[in-house]
């Protein structure tokens, strides 16, 4: 689950993390208000679930209230690569000495945490990364004894950091350590770590997602679980109704819809789909053990996006019940639109009832992933001739 | 012969009494599996269908049943002690089945399981199966047939598409182990690699690998170094979109890898053909038997 | 640092970890005033920092707020092996169904935690561990991933407790794991931990030793430090001053006042003088780095027993410096009382300066501690002659 | 010959700045310790009395120094970490002087070290001396002589006083070291056993034990079935009243270890002399040596 840069920073407040003051205004009038409470310059900073969000113009500076309503006034309702923008975070201004990169995650491979400490904050650390790797002092954490400080000034005194301020940025790191682990993060990143003119170290953005396995120990997070945050809104639908669904990026899409059980089965559908000559628009995993209802939220989704031009169904049972998805596939059938090709790959425990649910439909049958994706790629191909 | 799992192996389930532990106990009984206890705390003394005796803890069923490789069906947020309890009762092989134990859990798992002799499959696995002698999971037993062929995946229904394809096509298997979807996990690709090579009735090595993490190009170094029977490789999600970034972070840990790209060249590179279609898949594996 | 039963309660409470209503009182009128306020038949403890106040009648039942008055005039004042009552623990009476035993400290050997748990509550318990061993659960705690719940299941259920509890009993463990952490405890046992006649689970009596080390940590517990608590009027002078000393128990006490530098130099020098034919009173380490005014704190509480009749001082300087240890013998010269034999072997860095220092003194001088053993023995016991 | 340390050891001092380090630091080089390196955070490119240069972490130390072990002089709240810190870096003989380290913080400390191929002597401990190569602690150098015994005590001063007078006796030792005073401690009498008995150089083994714990104990059950060379041992406290009890649970922990009697029972049943005063001891092991 992402959270917005305004949440991660309630969260970092709630550990002691120094931040600069502001709040979070939902319309220019709230910016505004925000902004003469404050007496001070603010910056105006779109809250959106995508990076980039600077350079697209979603960060401006306000010197008045008056300012600072007419940039939220710009800035509200923006579209910033794909996402709408609803809100913003109205804070302080402050005088930039040093920009620094902080951040902890999961290296998968260490099977550790790891923190990530730089001298070269900003948003060009990750081509430092890949440039001057020698720049970015990276620390694994044991989990068995956890952080120590040690290793905190084995990352200062290697990061290029300014020294003197190593008692300051040991105690965020400690305390970035803490809330990551006391609220389940997958990731929790303050860049920029800056200085100040006047030598305070505050944190001046903040970037946190959280793991889903873990909001059951964290459940006043769930209040910042937004939908149609950082999904589209066949996304949020598919949320919603508890179906995992992956809309396809608007340079990667296309007309195919396609479901499947098992996210290995179902990526090699695309795959297959994809190389018979057509894109995929989407995909959904069935899952294994629900009932017809939840299969027919599943077809819902898939077929909800307009582009969609064929349904293709690739089902290897196992353990899967066929006859409740011929179930959800029967009960759904009057709801595809007319001429929409449906290709059903259907195996597994039950796999004759199902078949004989589904005789009387207009679906057409394959036995093999193959030849179902080569199918519906003819089908859909046959339409567009005929349109 | 068959890794990690065998007709000897003495099973104990921990989660018997719960709904999927209860369900897949008996599939795995019919199966022929030797499940000689359960776990589930407070149903001490009772039996399970009247046979498997049930105890409180894992160490009474080792200690009473001598049981040696444990199944683990509980809820996820209890999953990670049920791990640790079968890291402590120094069981030979743990299969974890649970979906959904937070990440920083596992970790906490791996690193305390790598100081003892015990080996984890999972989490969120589909088990293992050593075809004919013992399954430790939920995959459909009937599509196994034993055989020569070794096979690692990272995917559930994938694995059972592409074992069904293989046995279709006269080809069986000897063992057969999801290594689990999750970020954290027991053993990889590696670790079995050297199980499979060791294994005299294995003759070529099957790795389905998926993207995300960096285990398959982690697994193609080590082919081409260390390992001589012939290994055959899939990359599911060639065509998916990229995960979410995590951050910053994300990149700066892992740089390019864990891409489809990234790993079939390093397949390519480590010398093993990687076909793109489970029919090629197929003709692959003949042709390398054939060698 | 040892606390109080009633202390050791509010770190109890502190953590959730369920106690019985009510309060310490110091008169006998607040005795009856706490029992007034409970409303309840009460149980009135005697508080010292000794075992076996049960059998010496510091714990009596009191029915009324008079009773419990009259009760806590028995109780407040008694001598307890050696020990005043100064407070008492005013407490309501529960039924009990079951007496347990839980309690976690430092396995030395193991290098780990260890808890304990047993169905054999009560004062009994340590002759159950001698004689029963199979019916104490003892659990070992890997610091590096802590105390898990397996390990609790595993010790309720192996204990022999009523396994219908072992829910809130395993919320107590882990309750009492967590304060024994976080108060850097080196002892926290609950005995009994009982059930009640209505099923509630409640830990009736308290014990908590402190790591004075870890006190660092816990700076609030400082308020429960008591000179005089578990301390005898020398020992708590001794406190006071800094100055590491024992008075030995009664039944081994003799004449001898030892002082020296390093505990296991000490300790041999008592084994040697009472090898040599007289007991110690007492004993002292003058530690290495300390300056003269803390040498003459160290002799003066040596010599404050009155049945102290001799001094020995056996100081091997290595790094000691032994004029400073010198000086102090010149400045106390004067205070020992007329006639007391004072042995000196005194050898190190500057032990030349020492000697010279030292020319004009009447103490006797040695140069081996076998030696000064015999001859405080020898002049103590011919002081014996003389008198 | 000796053990753990020797004149090839290269040193760092853990908090060299500090008063006790700086004191001790010219005390060690005066007798020949090699000191290559000390460690005070932000004093990383001083130079202690314009010879030896300071890092800002041991990390840094080892790299540009070679320093293979570490001697530690930092308060006890820092301790901990200074221990870890050494660890981490791999140092072959880490010696920690401190005095005051929580025994909460020694015990998480003490598992992680079992993890590693590092050996800890102390904390609380006066160090260790390779006689004529290499002096690791705060011993008075002067009152050692090179020769055949390799000693191993729980205390500081009674350990000189011994020295002492084996030297005036004109016996000389090959390594002498203090286990240190604490409950938690990281190499113990058994440990060290295992390497005098390795030494050449080590002929007789002294062992000077004290009243608590049962490390005495423990190592007698293992001279008796794993020490050829002749031991002798010394134990203190035979006077001292019993420490304050440990509640109920130390006495279920205990149970009667710890005792003098206990010791010098579990020495005499191994077939160890305990001498009950210094100049017996002296004799003792004179005795032992002309075996």
């Amino acid at each position: 689950m992402k959270v917005h840069e305004y949440q991660a920073k309630e969260v970092f407040a709630e550990f002691g993390i120094p931040i600069t003051e502001g709040g979070v205004a939902f319309t220019p009038d709230e910016a505004e208000q925000i902004t003469r409470e404050l007496g001070k310059p603010v910056v105006v900073k779109a809250q959106v679930h995508i990076g980039g969000r600077g350079k697209a113009g979603g960060v401006k500076l306000a010197n008045t209230p008056e300012e600072a309503r007419e940039k939220a006034d710009a800035i509200l309702g923006m579209d910033i690569r794909g996402f709408t923008v609803k809100k913003v975070l109205v804070t302080e201004q402050v005088g930039i000495r040093d920009e620094y990169y902080c951040g902890i995650t999961v290296d998968r491979d260490a099977r550790m945490l790891v923190l990530i400490l730089s001298a070269s904050g900003g948003v060009d650390i990750e081509q430092v990364a890949a440039e001057t790797p020698e720049k970015i002092a990276k620390i694994h954490i044991d989990p068995l004894v956890g952080l120590w400080p040690n290793q905190m000034r084995r990352a200062v005194f290697s990061s290029g950091i300014d020294t003197s301020k190593i008692k300051e940025i040991s105690s965020i790191i400690h305390k970035l350590y803490k809330a990551f682990l006391a609220r389940d993060c997958s990731l929790l990143e303050i860049n920029p770590l800056v200085v100040t003119d006047d030598g305070q170290v505050l944190a001046l953005d903040a970037k946190m997602d959280v793991d889903d396995n873990g909001l059951f120990r964290n459940k006043d997070l769930l209040k910042y679980r937004e939908i149609g945050g950082d999904l589209d809104e066949y996304e949020a639908f598919a949320k919603e109704n508890h179906v995992t669904y992956v809309h396809m990026p608007p340079d990667m899409r296309g007309p195919v819809g396609i479901a499947g059980n098992g996210a290995g089965l179902v990526m090699t559908t695309l795959d297959v789909v994809a190389r018979a000559g057509l894109k995929p628009n989407n995909f959904c995993d069935i899952g294994g053990g629900g009932d017809a209802e939840h299969s027919i939220k599943c077809i819902e989704t898939v077929m909800k996006d307009p582009d969609v031009k064929g349904f293709f169904l690739n089902v290897f049972g196992g353990i899967t019940r066929c006859d409740i998805v011929a179930q959800a596939l029967v009960d759904y059938a009057d709801n595809f639109p007319a001429g929409c090709p449906v290709v059903i790959r259907l195996t597994g425990t039950n796999e004759d009832i199902a078949k004989q649910m589904l005789e009387e439909t207009r679906y057409t049958f394959v036995s093999t992933m193959q030849e179902g994706a080569e199918k519906i790629v003819e089908l859909i191909k046959g339409l567009e001739v005929g349109a | 012969m068959s890794i990690l799992i065998d007709k000897n192996s003495r099973v104990v389930v921990q989660g018997i009494t719960g709904g999927e532990g209860t369900f897949h106990t008996r599939l795995m009984m019919e199966y022929g599996t030797n499940v000689v206890a359960g776990v589930t705390p407070g149903k001490g003394g009772q039996k399970f269908d009247d046979k498997v005796p049930i105890f409180n803890t894992v160490l009474e069923a080792a200690d009473s049943e001598g049981a040696d490789t444990s199944i683990i069906f509980v809820p996820p947020a209890f999953a990670q002690d049920a791990i640790v309890e079968a890291i402590d009762v120094d069981m030979g092989v743990i299969c974890c089945i649970t979906e959904g134990i937070a990440v920083n859990d596992m970790i906490k798992v791996y690193n305390y399981l790598a100081m003892s002799d015990t080996v984890l499959v999972g989490p969120n696995s589909p088990g293992i199966i050593s075809v004919d002698e013992c399954k430790l999971g939920i995959m459909p037993g009937q599509i196994f047939k034993k055989g020569p062929v070794g096979l690692a995946s990272r995917s559930g229904t994938l694995t059972y598409e592409i074992v069904d394809q293989l046995t279709r096509a006269g080809i069986g298997q000897s063992t057969c182990l999801g290594v689990g979807g999750d970020p954290i996990i027991g053993l990889s690709f590696i670790d079995l690699l050297d199980d499979f090579e060791g294994d005299p009735e294995t003759e070529v090595i099957l790795l389905v690998g998926e993207i995300g993490g960096s285990d398959e190009e982690i697994a193609a170094e080590h082919i081409a170094s260390e390992i001589s029977k012939p290994v055959v490789a899939f990359v599911s999600g060639r065509t998916a979109p990229k995960g979410k970034r995590m951050g910053h972070a994300g990149a700066i840990v892992s740089g390019n890898k864990g891409t489809a790209e990234s790993k079939v060249k390093a397949f390519d590179e480590a010398g093993v053909p990687v076909p793109i279609s489970i029919e090629e898949l197929v003709e692959e594996i003949g042709k390398a038997l054939k060698k």
